[in-house]
């Protein structure tokens, strides 16, 4: 029994759906942030896979891929936090659900 | 890949990482998720050493687990304890199904795919990315250094209290 | 062009800017009244005189003309414009019939115009009246003379024009402008005819000239229902024009405008146009038995229906529209019943009288203020000059020997009686009915004691009456003196029929001249004077010597006289049926209610869909920011879904 | 270069008058008014200038203008002998409804300016030689119109001005369309060009949809049955002045547009489609004058007869005839000066007795007989009446049409009696009948512009009901090029 | 070739950014200057790329990541015009927010050298790069401000644009593993060579790419975030979303679509997704902004309609030879419109809410009285949206017509006319409100110079090029010229 590309990306595609539901029915908003994470993780974990299977010139490009989307991740997560925090100062909550003032 | 303790560890790695995500989602306190996404980061971090990019795991280990859940773990703790609750929305029940349905679309084409991949691996060191990261993709290194700083800059500006501002503003 | 050939040689030679000057005469005095002289009225008055006098004149010259051409004809053709194909000419024509035509209107016209300036002595509109006189005889004139049927549309479509301004001459009368609104639509209905006619002579024949229009019609090249079709379209016109069955219901309320105008228009000319154009495309209805015979039973029952109202009518201006109506119906009968000569012969004669007897009602009106009979009575010795002539012209319209009215009526029911019998007996009763009803307004208006009259009210400002009812006198000259003057054709215009002088001067203008035979026949002139003797003693038996009250006639005869009392109930059906409630109500309130609710619903509809979708679709934008996400996500699959089920890897 | 001076000289006016200082609006009327007859002036001396034996479009401009990917469109104006009396017209209705409004005192600079650039804009239309250019002068033309009905109108406005431009953005989105699609297929969007034979090969999709996408872009503006329900909010909110300029100059838009556009350039498909034309038409004559009678309101009165009139013009259309066509452009001259004579009558009627309603109304031909008598001459020019402009209009389309769809214009001619029908009862309830003391103090002594107005505009009328060669002769060359087209 | 040369006007922009935070911690009373500073790093980056034009020396570099050719100078001038308006009009709300003013512009011109790099880079790593840097600071500003709309504004913009983008990498992952590259020639390339084996992959991939940039460009079903955080956001950074970022958006989907992906077998499939996105955001966006009565909501709706709009180009693909650049160049001049247009609605909007205090368009009622020449403004800018002539936006309809129609688009060009008419409607309501309506005050007012001048320069463009759009579409078409094939 031989582990391929497909099971790695098997792997990759589920836990990027796993962050996508994750990210699409958790109410708070970390928590939503938390999914967000797993599916980049799950992109990078696609990237790594790619960069050691495919047919490429240059298979150091996926992992330098992973590298600037690790770094991107940070800031956006840094971002989300510190809307997080403002949000919660306004409305005392991080309840997406709550947050509802601009609507139809 | 061939070897059974590739094999072996590619399957736990993978229940690991799956299951740790499921906790996640299923965690109801907050905090008991974050330990969850610790979990599922290094699960991938696991896959990443197996896929030798050895440079990657590490990274992955430091940021994410290091900084990022570091930094969710603050905001869990800053926010008081009400809010510290995992809940689903109305919601949760469409987004997993349509989840789902994104996942089915993704491992068809996965699976339905002829893939041409190499056999062995290549050989890639952290030299190699040294060299892509300020070679090739110097643009893009540069970028993310001014991206870091305007999140910096933004998510201090943000997360300032009305006294530092009021201080500030007499300034 | 093509058919100028077609003239005789013996073309009358007179020129042919005498011809339109005719024409222009009154047309300069119509613009000088109209643009400088409106404010001047005795002015006003002298000018249309002057105006309608020299076409006068010029008239009896081009007709002395064609008498010299033995009813020669003359034809003069310009293009007017063209359009693509169409090419449409401006022409005179000038033959016998035209040559009638135009010395019947420019004299009649003449005397109207002189007998106004007595009759509207005082009226505020006084320069307009003469203006509107003139116009009119312009357009008449125009109409007698054109060369094309076009040009003969364009006229008669004027006529109309000034028949509706002249009736509605004292348009803050209700009734008036109501009148004139009447008169114009009913004969316009009439007037779709002629239009499908022209529209249909110039899509199958190429043209409009009326020689080219006789050959065409005559020359069996189209098909028969073609030419039918054609003259059923010129007599639709006619029948609104001359007011036949069942379009004359305007001629009666036309009596609103002043009394001249009824005498001119309504009795002696415009009426008369009718007549004249079916005579004018006499050729197209020989060609088409069945139009004919159409024409002869419409003149026959016209003849009769407005007989019978005219027995009842209070009104002795009403009596005489319905004679009139009566008297165009023979006149069709006679054009029916191919009685070409007879027809015009009529028309030449009733213009005189009735003119007269139109002038004479008005004459009565200027002494007592009003129409109606019933407060008349003995006027005989106040006004004597009036009463004579009334007679005279009565006598000549009931068809006593030897005055005008006998001599063409009695052409007609020859050439009915050798047509059908059934319409010469129409005709018979009609002329007994004719006598009756005249007479009876004799001897109600003049005998016996006077009524007193309409009193003035001097609230009305626009009533212009400046006599005393209560005393009634004798008209001014200005009236008298055309009453006189007209009952000299009244009693000897007949005589012309002697030695078929008129009949071939008349046939002349017909492409292909055919004889009936004699226009006299012993047998039917004594029944026809046995018959309007008849008539004239009924009259006086029932309204002289009451050996028989009118009530217990109308009681005996009751469903009759209501009929007739209601005049066939035609404008009851028409107004009220047919106008107010299935058309203006009906469906007329049907379309607007689609204009309003359909077509304007779906526009504003559509509007309100989309304000409705977009409120129902602004459910979607929840402000939830996940359902945003599943949006995305949903937007991925189907697309995903979408493209792989429609081109399959 | 005199086409061009007459299309921008208009609009260059309109900045002057917007610039004007304040203390000088009541002055901007006059430079309106110079501006208008210098407008008038150099249109009918290039009326009388034009060369009736030359073939083809005269006072040509030609220059390069917008790159759009491969080709191009060009600044060309021109006139030939359709589009020369269509510009005479305006020019002359321009004059008129300065005139009439010399009398307005809201924002007179913005009203003038409004005023100016419509005309600009429908010289425009007229003299464009370019589709797209002429799409651009169409388009243009909704501004001042929305403006002047919406500032300066009455009643529902807002409504009716918007209606208004919702109705013609939506048929100039169909015909955007339909003139990329045929420029397309012609590689060109030169008029002169699309119209010669064979030019038009392959188009994107089937030729009968373009001509369709055009018909419903020139359809609302004619506008037909059931396309029209604009025209009577429209007329019945504008003001005098825009009535006039809507009836008599921007409805004969959808009419020349029809002819010089759908019928020139697909001469196939409009014979496939005439009896459409005719039929609608016919229906449009009809419904038009049906539903006159019930109006209440004079001025919509007058609108529901146009869409009865300008029925006649789609009917003469679909003769395909030269004598249909020449009847349609005709009937297009004709109406626009009749109804702007109606107009003109009303809008003076109604600034004395500030209504319109018709029962309100009555005995005014003696308080105001000048006026009444407008309105009986408007009335009978308007029923078609014989050596008055309407009649040579009205029968030529009918004589044209009469050959080809004998239905057709046996129902239309009903329209004739309609509307004596609806005419003269207006005229029965509106001038005649007793005095009605309510409108003792009125008037029509007032100005001398009104006369100037009024006698002009009957002038008119009159000699194109009695010298219809003067016109004729200028249409029938231009007309017979297209039939040879047609016939092609 | 200095490879510091080629980044010159980023560069510029960012060391403006850098200039302007420090001046402000080091110089706190002399912050008027503020925004002088960034207009003169705009103005001096301008300068840079005009020089780049004069030399004509257009050529790719960090080994083909970044290209500088005639679209991407297109672009950095459009950016930059985008960007000083932008400046421009925050002045007054940023007086008045009275938060961090040195790093508002710091973050504004950040998010503009972000804009830049999008629009010049052809490798999949620098455009992701390039996209974070615009959207994370974008995020940022979209919840600068202190009322509690506005934070949430910007956490919903952060967490639905982590989703996106997520997806968008997912998508970029894709391609890599196909083609083994992320430099778009070579995608190109490799695919041309053996995609068609994996076109399963290949559609999926590229449809998680529109959904990325989808959500940029605010199109359906990508749009839901558009109304609530336009309505959300300070004015002017709404009004730099609207503007800037779907410019981006719409300049890297040309290029990654033109010329990374256009091979038949793919194309054929994107651009009809395109068509019915386009007809489905045409659509949809005109209906729901039919109802609405804030203004700046109806101007979010009103963009996703507009983004419809743009993209018939991007469907009009399926042309072969010279006109293959027509979409593109049509979009092209619909963005520079787009920019002027809708830029000066949205000033006019800051200028006006500013004064009455409100958004609600029932408020704008009488704003010609009170304030003529900026109703007049505003009104030409509306007229623009609309594509009624004599305005830009006309010609830029026309245009995008014209190329859907040359493409055999007619049913997508017949919706987009359609709609035209829709958003006449709610467009010219708001008009009429400024035009007809009562106003509840007549008090007069007069707007900021800084903003009469954004207004200005916004409706003179709008003007100048609706009676002379030649130079804008030779621009547009010469920048489009670089994907002829």
């Amino acid at each position: 029994m031989s582990v391929g590309i497909e099971h790695f990306l098997t792997v990759g595609a589920l836990l990027f759906c796993l962050g996508l539901a994750i990210a699409l029915s958790k109410r708070n908003a970390i928590g939503v942030l938390m999914g967000v994470e797993l599916m980049l993780n799950a992109v990078n974990l696609t990237l790594i896979t790619f960069s050691r299977f495919a047919v490429s010139e240059r298979p150091i490009t996926g992992q330098a891929f992973a590298v600037f989307i690790i770094t991107v991740a940070a800031a956006e997560a840094a971002v989300a936090l510190a809307l997080a925090v403002s949000v919660y100062r306004n409305r005392e909550t991080v309840d997406v659900d709550q947050l509802n003032l601009l609507r139809s | 890949m061939d070897g059974f303790g590739v094999t072996v560890a590619f399957w736990i790695l993978a229940a690991v990482t799956l299951v740790a995500g499921g906790g996640v989602m299923v965690s109801r306190n907050l905090l008991h998720a974050v330990l969850f996404l610790i979990l599922s980061f290094i699960g991938v971090a696991g896959f990443f050493v197996l896929l030798s990019a050895e440079f990657i795991a590490m990274a992955q280990v430091i940021i994410y687990v290091g900084a990022i859940t570091v930094l969710i773990l603050f905001a869990v703790l800053l926010t008081p304890r009400a809010s510290r609750d995992n809940s689903e929305t109305v919601w949760a029940l469409p987004g997993m199904l349509l989840a789902v349905c994104l996942a089915a679309i993704f491992l068809f084409v996965v699976h339905d795919t002829q893939w041409k991949t190499v056999t062995d691996a290549p050989l890639l060191t952290t030299q190699d990315l040294g060299h892509a990261l300020l070679g090739t993709w110097v643009l893009p290194f540069e970028i993310a250094s001014v991206l870091l700083t305007a999140a910096l800059v933004g998510a201090i500006m943000l997360t300032r209290s009305a006294e530092e501002e009021a201080e500030d503003a007499l300034a | 062009m093509l058919f100028l050939e077609a003239a005789p040689a013996s073309a009358p030679t007179i020129d042919e800017a005498i011809l339109w000057a005719i024409m222009l005469c009154p047309l300069v005095a119509w613009g000088l009244i109209a643009i400088y002289v409106r404010k001047i009225p005795v002015a006003a008055g002298y000018l249309a005189i002057l105006g309608v006098g020299a076409a006068c004149v010029l008239s009896y010259v081009t007709l002395f003309n064609v008498m010299d051409a033995d009813g020669g004809i003359a034809i003069h053709s310009h293009e007017w414009f063209s359009a693509g194909d169409l090419v449409v000419n401006l022409g005179v024509r000038v033959d016998g019939l035209t040559a009638v035509m135009l010395v019947v209107v420019t004299t009649v016209a003449f005397l109207v115009q002189v007998y106004s300036t007595g009759y509207m002595q005082g009226d505020a509109g006084y320069g307009r009246y003469f203006a509107h006189m003139c116009l009119f005889t312009v357009s008449m004139l125009g109409l007698v003379l054109a060369d094309n049927l076009f040009q003969m549309f364009i006229f008669w479509e004027l006529v109309g024009l000034c028949s509706y301004l002249l009736i509605g001459f004292w348009f803050h009368k209700p009734s008036a402008a109501a009148a004139a609104k009447k008169a114009f639509i009913v004969t316009r209905i009439g007037d779709l005819g002629l239009l499908a006619a022209l529209l249909l002579v110039w899509t199958r024949a190429g043209t409009f000239d009326v020689t080219a229009i006789q050959e065409w019609a005559t020359s069996g090249e189209p098909e028969g229902y073609i030419v039918t079709l054609f003259a059923l379209g010129l007599f639709a016109g006619a029948a609104g024009k001359s007011a036949q069955f069942p379009l004359h219901v305007w001629l009666p309320d036309a009596m609103e405008g002043p009394t001249p105008v009824s005498a001119l228009i309504h009795a002696a000319t415009m009426v008369a146009a009718g007549v004249y154009l079916v005579a004018r495309f006499f050729p197209v209805f020989e060609a088409s038995h069945d139009a004919a015979q159409f024409v002869a039973w419409i003149g026959a029952i016209t003849a009769l229906v407005a007989a019978t109202i005219a027995l009842v009518q209070t009104d002795v201006k009403r009596v005489l529209a319905y004679s009139t109506i009566s008297q165009l119906g023979y006149m069709m009968l006679a054009l029916g019943t191919f009685g070409y000569v007879a027809a015009i012969f009529h028309l030449f004669t009733h213009a005189f009288f009735k003119a007269l007897l139109f002038l004479g009602s008005g004459s009565v009106n200027h002494a007592t203020n009003t129409f109606d009979m019933r407060q008349m009575g003995g006027l005989k010795k106040y006004m004597p000059v009036t009463y004579w002539t009334f007679i005279i012209g009565s006598l000549s319209l009931a068809g006593i020997f030897p005055l005008a009215g006998f001599w063409s009526k009695d052409e007609i029911l020859l050439d009915a009686w050798r047509h059908d019998r059934a319409l010469w007996a129409i005709g018979l009763s009609v002329a007994f009915m004719t006598a009756f009803y005249m007479f009876r307004a004799i001897f109600l208006t003049f005998h016996g004691e006077y009524k007193g009259g309409q009193p003035v009210d001097h609230h009305d400002e626009d009533s212009h009456f400046h006599g005393d009812p209560a005393h009634p006198h004798e008209s001014p000259w200005a009236m008298k003196g055309p009453l006189i003057v007209l009952s000299v054709p009244a009693i000897a215009a007949g005589w012309l029929a002697y030695d078929h002088l008129f009949k071939d001067f008349i046939e002349a203008a017909l492409p292909h001249a055919e004889s009936h035979g004699s226009t006299f026949e012993i047998g039917i002139a004594i029944s026809s004077s046995v018959v309007a003797v008849a008539g004239i003693g009924a009259a006086w038996a029932v309204y002289m010597k009451r050996w028989v009250t009118s009530e217990s006639i109308r009681a005996t005869f009751a469903p009759f006289a209501i009929i007739f009392e209601n005049k066939y109930y035609l404008d009851r059906i028409y107004e009220d049926l047919f106008v107010r409630t299935i058309f203006h109500r009906g469906w007329n309130a049907l379309l607007q209610a689609n204009d309003r609710y359909v077509v304007d619903g779906i526009v504003n509809g559509s509007g309100r869909l989309a304000r409705e979708a977009s409120s129902r679709l602004r459910v979607i934008q929840t402000g939830q920011v996940q359902s945003y996400g599943l949006g995305i996500v949903a937007g991925v699959i189907i697309i995903a879904v979408a493209v792989i089920t429609a081109n399959p890897l | 270069m005199e086409l061009s001076l007459l299309v921008f000289l208009p609009a260059a006016a309109a900045g002057v008058i917007l610039l004007l200082p304040r203390s000088m609006e009541q002055h901007s009327r006059w430079v309106a008014l110079g501006v208008s007859v210098a407008m008038l002036a150099l249109s009918i001396q290039m009326f009388f200038a034009f060369d009736l034996n030359k073939d083809g479009y005269q006072y040509v401009v030609d220059k390069k203008w917008v790159e759009i990917g491969q080709f191009e469109l060009r600044y060309i104006l021109g006139v030939d002998g359709l589009s020369m009396p269509l510009l005479l017209l305006t020019t002359c209705l321009t004059v008129v409804s300065v005139l009439v409004s010399f009398s307005i005192t809201l924002r007179p600079r913005a009203y003038f300016a409004s005023l100016l650039i419509l005309a600009s804009s429908v010289v425009g239309v007229f003299v464009a030689l370019d589709f797209m250019l002429f799409f651009l002068f169409w388009e243009l033309e909704l501004f001042p119109m929305y403006l002047l009905i919406s500032v300066w109108g009455s009643g529902r406005k807002e409504y009716s001005a918007m209606k208004f431009v919702l109705y013609t953005i939506a048929g100039s989105a169909f015909m955007l369309i339909g003139i990329l699609v045929l420029a397309f297929a012609g590689d060109t969007f030169d008029i002169r060009l699309l119209s010669a034979e064979g030019r038009i090969a392959d188009p994107l999709i089937p030729l009968g949809w373009v001509f369709f996408f055009l018909f419903v872009g020139f359809a609302v503006k004619l506008p037909i049955v059931p396309l029209h329900t604009w025209l009577p909010d429209a007329h019945g909110d504008a003001p005098t002045a825009v009535s006039v300029m809507l009836a008599g100059v921007l409805l004969k838009m959808g009419g020349y547009g029809l002819i010089r556009m759908c019928v020139t350039m697909m001469p196939d498909v409009a014979q496939d489609w005439d009896v459409w034309f005719a039929a609608i038409g016919a229906i449009s004559v009809l419904y038009g004058a049906f539903l006159t009678l019930r109006q209440t309101d004079l001025k919509r009165l007058i609108a529901y007869s146009s869409v009865s009139h300008m029925g006649l013009v789609l009917l003469g259309i679909g003769a395909l005839g030269n004598t249909g066509l020449v009847g349609a452009t005709y009937q297009m001259l004709a109406h626009g000066l009749v109804t702007g004579l109606m107009f003109v009558m009303v809008g003076l009627l109604y600034e004395r007795t500030h209504t319109r309603e018709i029962a309100r109304l009555g005995g005014l031909a003696r308080q105001m007989p000048l006026i009444a008598s407008g309105m009986v001459f408007a009335g009978f020019a308007s029923l078609g009446l014989p050596a008055l402009a309407g009649f040579i209009g009205e029968i030529t389309v009918f004589l044209g049409t009469f050959q080809k769809y004998e239905w057709a214009v046996l129902m239309s001619i009903f329209g004739v009696v309609l509307s004596a029908g609806y005419i003269l009862w207006m005229l029965q309830r509106v001038v005649f009948g007793p005095v009605k003391h309510e409108w003792d103090g009125v008037t029509d002594q007032r100005h001398w512009w009104e006369h100037t107005v009024v006698i002009g505009l009957v002038a008119l009328v009159v000699l194109l009901g009695v010298y219809p060669d003067l016109m004729t002769e200028m249409i029938e060359p231009a007309i017979d090029s297209i039939v040879l087209r047609i016939e092609a | 070739m200095n490879s510091l040369d080629v980044v010159g006007p980023q560069l510029a922009v960012l060391v403006a950014a850098g200039l302007v935070l420090l001046l402000d911690s080091l110089v706190p009373q002399q912050r008027r200057l503020l925004p002088v500073v960034a207009l003169l790093g705009l103005i001096v980056s301008a300068l840079w790329t005009t020089s780049w034009v004069g030399r004509g020396d257009y050529q790719f570099l960090f080994d083909g990541t970044l290209a500088l050719d005639k679209y991407s100078v297109f672009f950095y001038y459009v950016f930059a015009g985008i960007t000083a308006t932008v400046v421009l009009a925050s002045i007054d709300w940023v007086n008045r927010e009275g938060r961090g003013q040195g790093e508002y512009y710091a973050l504004v011109l950040t998010v503009c050298s972000g804009l830049m790099f999008l629009a010049a880079s052809r490798d999949l790593i620098t455009i992701f790069l390039a996209l974070e840097l615009s959207s994370i600071p974008q995020y940022i500003l979209a919840g600068w401000g202190k009322d509690s709309k506005s934070s949430e504004a910007g956490l919903k913009y952060l967490l639905l644009g982590a989703i996106a983008s997520s997806l968008l990498l997912y998508g970029m992952a894709l391609i890599y593993g196909i083609t083994g590259t992320t430099l778009l020639p070579e995608i190109a390339a490799a695919i041309k060579a053996d995609g068609e084996t994996y076109r399963g992959l290949l559609i999926v991939a590229t449809i998680l790419l529109i959904a990325g940039f989808g959500f940029k460009m605010a199109v359906v079903p990508f749009q839901m975030w558009v109304p609530d955080v336009y309505q959300g956001a300070p004015t002017p950074v709404a009004a730099f979303l609207s503007v800037g970022s779907k410019a981006a958006a719409f300049a890297v989907v040309i290029r990654i679509f033109f010329e990374g992906l256009d091979a038949d077998f793919l194309s054929d499939d994107w651009s009809m997704i395109f068509a019915v996105l386009a007809a489905a955001s045409m659509t949809l966006g005109n209906v729901m902004a039919i109802v609405q009565t804030d203004i700046k909501r109806m101007l979010g709706y009103s963009s996703v309609a507009q983004a419809g709009n743009f993209m018939i180009g991007l469907a009009a693909i399926s042309v072969a030879g010279n006109e293959f650049t027509l979409g593109a160049s049509a979009i092209l001049l619909f963005v520079a419109a787009y920019a002027f247009t809708n830029l000066g609605a949205f000033v006019g909007v800051i200028a006006i809410s500013q004064r009455i205090g409100s958004d609600q368009i029932k408020d704008y009622a009488g704003m010609w009285k009170r304030s003529p020449v900026l109703a007049l403004a505003v009104a030409f800018c509306l007229i623009s949206l609309t594509g009624i002539p004599p305005t830009v936006g006309f010609w830029a309809k026309l245009y995008i017509f014209n190329a859907g129609i040359r493409a055999d688009l007619v049913w997508l060009v017949l919706i987009g006319v359609l709609n035209s008419v829709v958003a006449g409607y709610y467009y010219l309501s708001v008009a009429r409100q400024m035009f007809m309506g009562d106003a509840e005050e007549d008090k007069k007012f007069r707007a900021s110079p800084s903003i009469t001048m954004a207004l200005g320069a916004a409706t003179i463009g709008v003007i100048v090029f609706g009676i002379i759009p030649m130079p804008l579409m030779s621009a547009a078409q010469d920048a489009a010229e670089i994907f002829a094939r």
